[in-house]
């Protein structure tokens, strides 16, 4: 450190850098968190077309826009866009913003790390692209006609875009573990003296989980892509029965990320209901310490039940009973989230603004797809739903309240403090409405097309599965319209409006809530320890 | 053959005894509330029925499943309720606008203290309920039954057709789907051959692959097993009826996924003797015409080319030869057409390894020779060759 | 964190500035040996299965996990100590103990510079002549706010 | 007549009003890109109302 001469100017102004190399060499958590959200509302747009697409082409049957390849492609880039893409940068993204403010830390723990690990996004999203892109050009191969779950033979069938789409998985992991450890080493070590582990906000506790559960995980699906690289370029046969490999065993590999993503995905969600519910019920959270002991419940029983995912692989009994009665115990820890949420809610006293609507939302549809997901959990149920539109029903029930849901409730909720503006309470409603309708008008028929035999990620289907598509694919279509509405609000929001208060909502409480008046917590009263 | 009786339309299972009449009404009461959603949106009423829970189970490990199904599902939508109901309730009453104070001393209640047992507790008793039976009907889903006679079908997935072994008599059936020209309503629900099985007779199903992964599933039947290469799984089921069950491929296996469709014929075991007999008489017969050491006339080589070309090839080439490129070549001017004939007898016979050409050398000699001599002669190839079954014995 | 002497002496006054940190070095150890435990069993459990290649990944990872606890350790235990003499106010690093600035007392000076849109936080600089030193750089918003304050009462209550 | 709080200038209200054309623009490409889906639904209604 050294002295530096300051004019009259520097005094008042900040000399932080301005244009675009503010956002390119930003070591400044909210810039980034910024940078994370405005990402990952890109992404929902393109996931969002992908989707739009898929649902178009199922509307009737028979095959009208697009060839299967490109259907199946769109399927794989549906999830992997929605899922790295969508979800996590924008989970990422709330981190950025809020776990700083939450403990009372000047800024996260590593900051050029933390501008890495968002730079690296762009790259990879450009490289997941580019793996769409490529098959259309002269020599560019298949496409990716896998799904996201990439599993061999037949992902070594496929040409060179599965080498961009692998080395765009690289990017993304390499991404989310700069992120975690940030956050793990901010959380651990950062907060404000006197904030015990047990005093956490729970946003920063559920991603402390999540950080540790992608630590855990990620480096599992590298290994695995890796391993899949080998098996398509170097003549090795990992997973290629005829060289004394094993197909199943990149099922592992996956699914051993695969299953905790599903946590990583919707613990954050989780955090911002704690927060949410609360200040719109006027009224503590109700089980704390429950909260963050069921939460490590399912973070750690999450680990280890993977392989639910592949019941029809042919496993022996015992481990098929394993993985069920791991599975079905899951249901315990999550059962006591949604008890407390309502437990929260339960004598309060309510008001419906924007982001507790979707919490309630939130509450009863993931409660719904959770219950149905204890049926796929029971084995020899599963022998019949296994990779039907049953299981894409349930899943998105599960993803689409658990995650997206709560991630919009978390935009609305601190959107006054980003933003400094109140955003239309009016249009959030209609919002909300259009959205949630949407939402239940695809994905609830679905349950039927897979129970009645139609299995997912088929470009056509019987005549007898038309009637519930028709009204999946209306569904869709208002669904995807929808969020037209939540970009202008947003760009509204930013743009101007009344102006938020330092506590916008009558009933928040934090740190965050009362950055004007500091906690009293500190300074000048430990004596001091200098030579 | 056997009669085709058409029946795919299955909706609400009838039920069997007096316990299952709460699971039917159950599930019709779902059904209405999708079925008034459909007409809102004036769906069409072609169908009279809509598919919306298993069809009716045929096979006593299907009747198993199907009951747990319907257990669990009653099970969760009682929860569902309890949920909605504690939730619709407390928006009602503990609202603001209603002028509801707060209980800040709601956690602090002795339910509060508690609640973190009592709640594990409930679940946990309604997951053992659960576990309990899924464990019991696993037992006896699982394991395919010991010590005794079955019936086993050697079920292979390929890219994108299915072909049944019975090992025992060493009839071998492969089933492909059918265009819509021909199959109408049924597309993508009804293949060229069956596969044909008897009633009241254990069947062991053996499930493996010829390149990726596909899985066996016809909801009658209720086993899915994965299609692994280099793993043979099995299930079993007894049927227990007659009838005509379809299912589809349910493991994305590549292009034409959706194009793999199952039909399961339950036919009583004399007439399952019956066609056995047949069968194998067919194959005897196709065998004795390929090893006659005969000269065969380019037109007959050509027919039976047609034929087999458009059932066994044109789901990847396509008919019109002009294929699916990159994935799927063209044959039409290929210049493979119009090169060597052994090079065109050699990728036919041995497949073209790391691609989705696979070894066709499980045909007979004849078969191959129409073939290859088919596709140098279609689709204005005209190259004039005409390959003899001697030439493909000579090139194996 | 900012401690102050405890003696009521209104001459001489020692401040010492710190970030928050919560973990000591031993701890910090802890943390990554539980991380390295799991993440072996991980390896351990696909390598038994044959799928080795997951090994170098997590070693990789570990490096990452271990660099970036390491990193923020040494960022943690920085140390500002502010000396307020009866002639002159210094500023030394509290862990190397060098001396970085010294001021005159009658002229140093106390300047807070805040983003007008309160989107970063803001700075602080003492010194004097033109001259500054940035302190506290690593305490959040409200630390600095109250800082600040104590330092004019401080300098200026002689 | 629909009130305009004090906080919205007229050149915000300007700036917000191009946006809403912009999306309205976007959403009536998905329309017409979705251009089958609208004839099936319109051939489903069809069918429906011939009985």
């Amino acid at each position: 450190m050294s002295t530096t001469t300051l004019s009259h100017d520097e005094a008042h102004h900040h000399d932080a850098p301005k244009g675009w190399r503010r956002w390119l060499f930003s070591t400044n958590h909210k810039d980034i968190g910024t940078l994370y959200l405005l990402f990952a509302l890109t992404m929902l747009f393109l996931g969002g077309a992908s989707a739009m697409l898929i649902r178009m082409e199922l509307f009737m049957p028979g095959i009208q826009l697009v060839d299967p390849d490109l259907y199946n492609n769109l399927v794989t880039n549906h999830a992997l866009i929605m899922i790295f893409g969508a979800v996590m940068p924008a989970a990422a993204g709330l981190a950025n913003w809020m776990i700083p403010m939450m403990i009372g830390a000047p800024d996260m723990a590593l900051p050029r790390m933390n501008n890495l690990s968002f730079w690296i996004l762009p790259a990879a999203a450009t490289m997941l692209i580019l793996s769409f892109v490529v098959p259309f050009f002269p020599g560019g191969g298949t496409q990716i006609n896998t799904g996201w779950t990439l599993y061999p033979p037949l992902s070594v069938q496929v040409g060179m875009s599965m080498d961009f789409l692998i080395f765009a998985i690289h990017l993304l992991g390499i991404s989310s573990v700069l992120a975690s450890i940030n956050i793990i080493v901010t959380l651990l070590n950062m907060r404000a003296p006197g904030m015990a582990l047990m005093k956490m906000p729970m946003f920063c506790w559920t991603w402390l989980v999540t950080a540790f559960l992608l630590i855990l995980v990620v480096p599992v699906l590298a290994g695995g892509v890796t391993m899949l690289l080998f098996d398509r370029h170097f003549g090795t046969s990992f997973f290629d029965a005829a060289g004394g490999g094993d197909p199943v065993l990149f099922q592992h590999l996956f699914w051993f990320f695969g299953h905790p993503e599903v946590y990583i995905l919707l613990l954050p969600s989780i955090g911002v209901l704690s927060h949410v519910i609360p200040a719109f019920s006027r009224k503590p959270l109700f089980g704390y310490n429950s909260m963050v002991g069921s939460m490590l419940a399912v973070a750690t029983i999450g680990m280890v039940v993977w392989a639910h995912h592949q019941y029809t692989i042919g496993m022996s009994m015992g481990a098929v009973t394993y993985f069920m009665i791991g599975t079905i115990i899951i249901s315990i820890p999550v059962g006591l989230m949604i008890f407390n949420f309502i437990a929260t809610m339960w004598r309060g006293s309510m008001t419906f603004e924007t982001p507790m609507l979707f919490a309630i939302a939130i509450v009863l549809m993931f409660t719904f797809g959770g219950l149905s997901g204890v049926m796929l959990a029971v084995v020899p149920a599963d022998m019949q739903y296994h990779d039907s539109m049953f299981v894409v029903a349930h899943f998105h029930y599960v993803l689409m309240p658990g995650a997206v849901f709560g991630l919009f409730a978390g935009v609305f909720y601190w959107l006054p403090k980003w933003t400094g503006h109140m955003y239309d309470e009016r249009l959030g409603k209609i919002f909300f409405w259009t959205n949630v309708i949407g939402f239940n008008i695809t994905f609830f028929p679905q349950h039927f097309l897979g129970l009645a035999g139609m299995p997912r990620r088929i470009i056509d289907y019987n005549v007898m599965f038309t009637e519930f598509n028709v009204i999946s694919s209306v569904g869709a279509i208002i669904f995807g319209l929808s969020h037209l509405l939540l970009l202008y609000i947003v760009i509204k929001t930013i743009r101007g409006g009344k102006k938020a208060e330092s506590r916008s909502w009558e009933g928040a409480k934090g740190l965050e809530w009362e950055l004007d008046s500091p906690p009293a917590f500190h300074t000048w009263t430990v004596a001091p320890q200098v030579k | 053959m056997i009669d085709h009786h058409i029946k795919y339309q299955q909706s609400c299972p009838t039920p069997a005894d007096s316990s299952e009449a709460s699971t039917g009404y159950l599930s019709k009461g779902i059904g209405g509330l999708a079925l008034s959603i459909s007409g809102l949106l004036a769906a069409s009423s072609v169908h009279a029925e809509y598919g919306i829970n298993f069809p009716e189970p045929a096979a006593g490990v299907a009747r198993e499943i199907y009951n747990i199904h319907m257990l669990t599902m009653q099970i969760t939508t009682v929860l569902l309720i309890i949920v909605f109901a504690f939730v619709f309730y407390s928006i009602y009453f503990h609202r603001k606008s209603r002028g509801f104070e707060a209980d800040q001393n709601f956690h602090k209640s002795w339910f509060g203290q508690w609640s973190w047992v009592i709640v594990p507790v409930m679940v946990l008793g309604v997951d053992l309920t659960i576990a309990g039976k899924a464990d019991a009907v696993l037992k006896k889903v699982w394991e395919v039954p010991k010590d005794e006679k079955l019936l086993d079908v050697k079920v292979t997935g390929h890219q994108w057709w299915w072909e049944y072994d019975y090992i025992d008599s060493g009839v071998k059936v492969e089933s492909r789907y059918i265009p819509e020209e021909e199959s109408g309503d049924l597309y993508l629900r009804e293949v060229d051959n069956r596969l044909v099985l008897p009633t009241h007779t254990k069947i062991r199903f053996l499930h493996t692959s010829a390149d990726v992964l596909h899985a066996f599933w016809v909801p009658e039947l209720a086993v899915k097993k994965d299609a692994i290469p280099g793993y043979i799984t099995e299930t079993w089921a007894e049927l227990d009826r007659e009838g005509v069950f379809r299912g589809q491929c349910a493991e994305l296996c590549g292009t034409w996924h959706s194009r793999m469709p199952i039909v399961v014929e339950a036919v009583s075991p004399e007439r399952f003797a019956a066609w056995t007999e047949e069968q194998k008489a067919l194959k005897l017969a196709a065998l004795a015409e390929a090893s006659v050491d005969k000269q065969w006339s380019m037109d007959e080589l050509m027919e039976r080319g047609k034929t087999l070309y458009d059932s066994k090839c044109a789901a990847c080439h396509q008919i019109t030869g002009l294929g699916l490129p990159p994935a799927f070549p063209a044959l039409k001017g290929s210049p493979m057409m119009a090169g060597p004939i052994a090079d065109h007898l050699d990728i036919v016979i041995n497949g073209k390894p790391g691609t989705a050409m696979q070894a066709w050398g499980t045909l007979n000699d004849l078969e191959i020779a129409a073939l290859v001599t088919y596709e140098r002669n279609a689709w204005d190839n005209n190259t004039g060759d005409v390959v003899q079954p001697a030439d493909v014995k000579q090139a194996r | 964190m900012v401690l102050t002497g405890a003696d009521n002496d209104p001459v001489h006054k020692v401040l010492v500035i710190e970030p928050n940190r919560q973990l000591s070095w031993k701890t910090t150890k802890r943390v990554f040996l539980a991380l390295a435990l799991c993440l072996g069993g991980v390896a351990w459990y696909f390598t038994s299965l044959g799928a080795w290649l997951v090994i170098p990944f997590t070693g990789l990872e570990l490096l990452l996990i271990g660099l970036g606890l390491y990193l923020h350790c040494c960022h943690s235990h920085q140390q500002q100590v502010i000396q307020i003499d009866a002639e002159s106010v210094s500023i030394c690093d509290g862990r190397l103990g060098a001396q970085q600035a010294s001021f005159p007392r009658a002229w140093a000076k106390i300047i807070q510079t805040r983003d007008p849109k309160g989107w970063y936080p803001s700075r602080l600089f003492i010194g004097s002549h033109g001259q500054f030193v940035e302190i506290g750089k690593f305490l959040i918003e409200g630390e600095r706010d109250t800082l600040a304050d104590n330092l004019r009462c401080a300098i200026q209550g002689a | 007549m629909i009130r305009i709080p004090e906080y919205q200038t007229p050149a915000l209200r300007k700036k917000n009003l191009r946006l809403v054309w912009l999306l309205i623009g976007f959403a009536l490409f998905i329309f017409f890109t979705s251009f089958p889906f609208w004839t099936g639904l319109f051939r489903i209604v069809g069918n429906q109302a011939a009985g």
